[in-house]
């Protein structure tokens, strides 16, 4: 866990509101391992006043990525930075995925939707060179947010990809792609997620009834992203027990089994 | 170079800059970015003397210039705090300061008695400020009467000093403040955060789980200084001020509003390093202006 | 289209916008960016009986997502009033509110008497929430009974409607609000500027030449929409909620919170058309939500 | 007065601190005179919350110059602009310099310290097209505060220059600089004069010396640049009465015997 105050972006690249940037930071990057994330300052005033969170997309050297999308003020303000700028990082935080054990012929199915497919490069690589099978499922509403489908595909894990509004690749919920396969003749070992809620919840489902586990990475708003301000949680089971624990700490990759969605505990 | 050293009566202050209670955790979540011993001191997060759940997520809300938080004081309790985190903050050369909750009199005397006995304390500070817990925000710092119950009860037991922290929702804090001077408090430290709410115009929903939640940040420090500057001029007990402070200058204003001490909160979340960037423009400031003692600041403001 | 009528009960407003008090001049200043005719109404800045020359400056103080003033309600009096301003507010089809001051209950009660017998004004909004004035910031509003007092005693001589503005300041807001409307208030409005202070740690001054001002703008926005929502739960007559208000979500999210209308003060200076794009950010928002009446929305947060 | 919300920065010069910036909004420049300001917006976010007031600098055609200094946080996002964004001002605001009546052979001086010179320049053009004697004097702290001298000097207004620190011209102040020269033989029949306070208030003791009147430009925080706040005020004497007048509507230009000076009227 370090403070790099300037990170430098060493390169910028955009499609539409997504926007990918290569930071210069050794420690941090050093470090990093999939599934963690980055605390990033978009704005040196007191608006925004909070860092933001985002997934380590990629790493190489000295070299981090990230990958997101505009959505509000902090990210749009992030978008309109430029290649020399510097930014100032908190990193790497968070428990990633887990890539323990033996994983050698492991058949690992990787769901990302819409901006969630972000820390799921990093992942697919790792876990390649640990000797797992990856295969990338890529959702998004429609064509214009699967963009990073040739970056998958020239680095060798060409997804299947499905948009809600049919445009592009299967027609309706990247997990009802991931269940049609599944039905077909796929069978994955362990499921790896990341996007929206309600899609984490159904690969949970999915996994539950595949009786494989699932690694789900939650998202939620973040005061410190270190384990301060309590500000982050989702109920979560462990030993048995509920309670409220901290995404940014405990996670943001968690157990499918171990998430308690809302509803479940009421 | 300045001397930024302060001294509060019941203890001497390395530097007049504390981690406010609830934005520093433990204390610990903080050592891979700074060494505590170059604080003035920190207030661990509240503690009740049960474990807390703490309140359902959504639990932040940030607004311009602000955070509106209810996370519901969730917490480990006085037991597993004696045992798992009190050993690791033996020793430091900043002060420890415990912030004491109840959910009524008696839960603030189980806690302090409790604690008591153990070493490595070097105050208390009783929250009878929080505003997410009870119902509609209300707390026993919104009352003079009140307060002067609850600081008498402690201070009664107490075997270390007291700082009362004062919410800025009171009928009158400065009638709340004098009663907790005379009720024994040693200190007083203000502001806690300011009760709000935000509202999600698209699901027609409140932003937090728990309707209402505190203001606290940059956008509350007008409204924090003027508090600290009324407040210090009715009362002789030091007061340590605080709300929206994020940077040297703006410690620099608390002292010439009358504050002794300061605490800093939200900014430790922005910035890890936030007490050690405040600290240091408070050594330059005290250059630029050729002052020797950095108390020679406090209460200064020219009328 | 979403219908953005609002019935006040005493008079329809084309759509909840009213730019506030203080903030719009006599409306004349800001002929040169808009059509008076497309607003709900506006209120034109404090008016006492005499001229009152206001504070010395520096008067304006900007801080984080927010504006100190002590204006000290410089203004040209009623008499001037009459002659110059109103006869150039006659025939518009905005609701025209005279923000009535004083430094006694009698001068309140000499201003709406002078007004009661001129045409062209919509209601009278009794400001005695205004803490620039006099010392330390106290006014009537921060106390349910000197409320009561001259809410009632100017509507026994009122031929217009009457709104009450309170202050955030009070010992307890939903107390007064309650007072003013036992009284005979036919509205509410709130909140008023929040007090604060702001120091120059340079020169060791307050930055403002009152000492004490006013604090408005998006910073206020949580504070003022939690006691929006809290004096809407107690009081049956409409209640104007404001603080802060920018955009049309803003503005939505005070009659969400259980607003009948809203006013826009601050944004007016940052854009003199700011309640034009708040007018058609609302509407298109109740397209967006398919919201057919905008009085719909009001007082419908979901708990 | 006008709000133009894309006023399109054409051209961007930098000297250091010193920046200018040039804006194309047809029906501001159209409308501008000498003296006379605009209020532009820094930021769309909430901090900085206020406009900034700026004196137009030079007009040519559909175009309008600002020339400022960055001295905080706005003038500091100013400066970050670049050629083809567009800003959102209000403008033209106030009263500027007189310019009525015959100036022929007017022998006129115009005094600017600092960012103070920036509505000199619209200023000098105007008074020589009016068949005016200009002599501009221009002071500073140091040698980087006389940025604009060449474009004086190369617009045919080489001026008389002066700093504090004594690395350029006169060594002391721009009024002492003034001072010395109506000792020796220049005999200016009207002084016009921006700047900090107590240049402006030297200034006018200095037409009251020599029985001439001085027209000052007035700075103050302003709320809203056109009237509606009543937070610029400064004291001002009108027909025998002494009252806070609006600098943004009465002003920013006043009569030297007008203006009140705190502590004259305290
Ligand atoms: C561990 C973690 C990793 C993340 N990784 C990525 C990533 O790799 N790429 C990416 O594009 N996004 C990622 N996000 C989401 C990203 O942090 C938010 O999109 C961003 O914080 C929004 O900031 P903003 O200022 O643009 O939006 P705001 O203006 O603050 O809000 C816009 C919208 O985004 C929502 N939002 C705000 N903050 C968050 C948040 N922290 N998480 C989720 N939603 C939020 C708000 O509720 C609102 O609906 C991640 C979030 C977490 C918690
Ligand atoms: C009519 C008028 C015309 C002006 N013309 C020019 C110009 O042509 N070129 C130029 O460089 N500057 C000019 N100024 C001053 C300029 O407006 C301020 O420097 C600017 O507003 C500072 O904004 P900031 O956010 O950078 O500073 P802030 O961060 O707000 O403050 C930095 C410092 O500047 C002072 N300041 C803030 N606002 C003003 C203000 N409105 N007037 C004076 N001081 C202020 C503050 O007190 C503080 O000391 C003019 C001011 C007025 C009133
Ligand atoms: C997330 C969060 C949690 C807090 N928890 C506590 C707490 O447990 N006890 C307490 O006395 N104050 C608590 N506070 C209030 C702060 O200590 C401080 O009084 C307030 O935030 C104002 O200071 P600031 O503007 O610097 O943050 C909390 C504040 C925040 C933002
Ligand atoms: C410069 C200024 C002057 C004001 N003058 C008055 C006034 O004369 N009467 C009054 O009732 N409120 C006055 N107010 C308060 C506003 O009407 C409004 O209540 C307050 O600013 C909060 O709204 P806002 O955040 O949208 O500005 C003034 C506010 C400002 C900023
Ligand atoms: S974001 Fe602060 S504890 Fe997780
Ligand atoms: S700046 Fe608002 S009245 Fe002059």
């Amino acid at each position: 866990m370090h403070k790099d105050p300037s990170a430098s972006i060493t390169h910028k690249e955009s499609w539409g509101t997504y926007h990918m940037l290569t930071l210069n930071t050794p420690e941090i990057a050093t470090l990093a391992a999939p599934g963690q994330f980055i605390m990033v300052r978009t704005s040196l005033l007191h608006q925004p006043l909070l860092r933001r969170p985002f997934s380590i997309h990629a790493v190489s050297g000295t070299e981090l990525i990230i990958f997101f999308q505009s959505v509000g003020v902090g990210t749009r303000l992030l978008s309109l930075t430029n290649r020399g700028q510097a930014l100032d990082i908190l990193g790497p935080l968070g428990r990633g995925f887990d890539l323990s054990g033996d994983l050698k012929g492991l058949q690992a199915a990787l769901v990302g939707g819409g901006r969630g497919i972000a820390p799921l490069f990093f992942l697919a690589n790792e876990l390649r060179k640990m000797g797992a099978d990856v295969r990338i499922f890529y959702g998004g509403n429609s064509e214009e947010d699967l963009v990073l489908r040739e970056r998958f595909a020239s680095a060798g894990f060409a997804p299947d990809c499905s948009t809600e509004d049919g445009s592009y690749g299967y027609h309706g919920l990247v997990t009802d792609l991931v269940i049609k396969d599944t039905r077909e003749a796929y069978a994955p070992d362990r499921l790896y997620a990341c996007g929206p809620d309600g899609m984490l919840q159904a690969v949970g489902e999915l996994a539950h009834g595949l009786s494989i586990p699932a690694e789900l990475s939650l998202e939620s708003i973040m005061g410190c992203g270190f384990g301060a301000c309590w500000g982050c949680v989702h109920k979560i089971r462990k030993d048995g027990e509920e309670a409220w624990r901290k995404i940014c700490e405990e996670g943001p990759v968690f157990l499918a089994e171990d998430v308690v969605w809302r509803g479940e505990d009421r | 170079m300045t001397d930024l050293s302060v001294d509060l009566g019941f203890c001497v202050l390395k530097n007049p800059v504390i981690a406010a209670s609830g934005t520093f955790g433990y204390g610990l979540e903080f050592q891979p970015f700074l060494d505590l011993n170059l604080l003035g001191g920190f207030v661990v997060k509240g503690l009740y003397y049960d474990p807390r759940p703490g309140n359902p997520p959504p639990r932040l809300f940030e607004t311009a210039g602000g955070l509106i938080n209810a996370i519901g004081l969730q917490g480990i309790g006085v037991e597993r705090f004696a045992e798992e985190v009190l050993p690791k903050l033996q020793g430091l050369e900043a002060a420890v300061i415990i912030n004491v909750c109840g959910d009524h009199e008696e839960e603030y005397a189980m806690v302090v008695d409790h604690l008591n006995g153990l070493e490595g304390i070097t105050a208390y500070e009783l929250n009878i400020s929080c505003p997410n817990v009870k119902q509609g925000g209300r707390c026993p710092a919104m009352d003079p009467d009140a307060t002067f119950r609850i600081v008498k009860e402690v201070k009664k037991i107490s075997r270390r000093p007291l700082i009362t922290k004062l919410t800025p929702n009171a009928v009158d804090i400065t009638g709340v403040a004098v009663s907790a001077q005379e009720a024994g408090s040693d200190a007083l430290s203000l502001v806690n955060t300011f009760l709000a709410l935000a509202v999600d115009a698209e699901s027609r929903r409140p932003a937090l789980a728990n309707v209402l939640g505190g203001l606290s940040g940059p956008a509350i420090k007008p409204l924090a200084l003027r508090m600290v500057y009324q407040v210090a001029a009715r009362v002789s007990i030091p007061v340590i001020g605080m709300g929206g402070i994020t940077s040297g200058t703006d410690a620099a204003e608390f002292l010439i509003a009358g504050a002794s001490a300061v605490q800093v909160g939200t900014a430790n979340f922005v910035d890890p390093q936030a007490t050690l960037n405040i600290i240091s423009e408070l050594e330059d400031y005290g250059r630029r202006h050729n002052i020797e003692k950095i108390t020679e600041l406090i209460g200064t403001l020219k009328i």
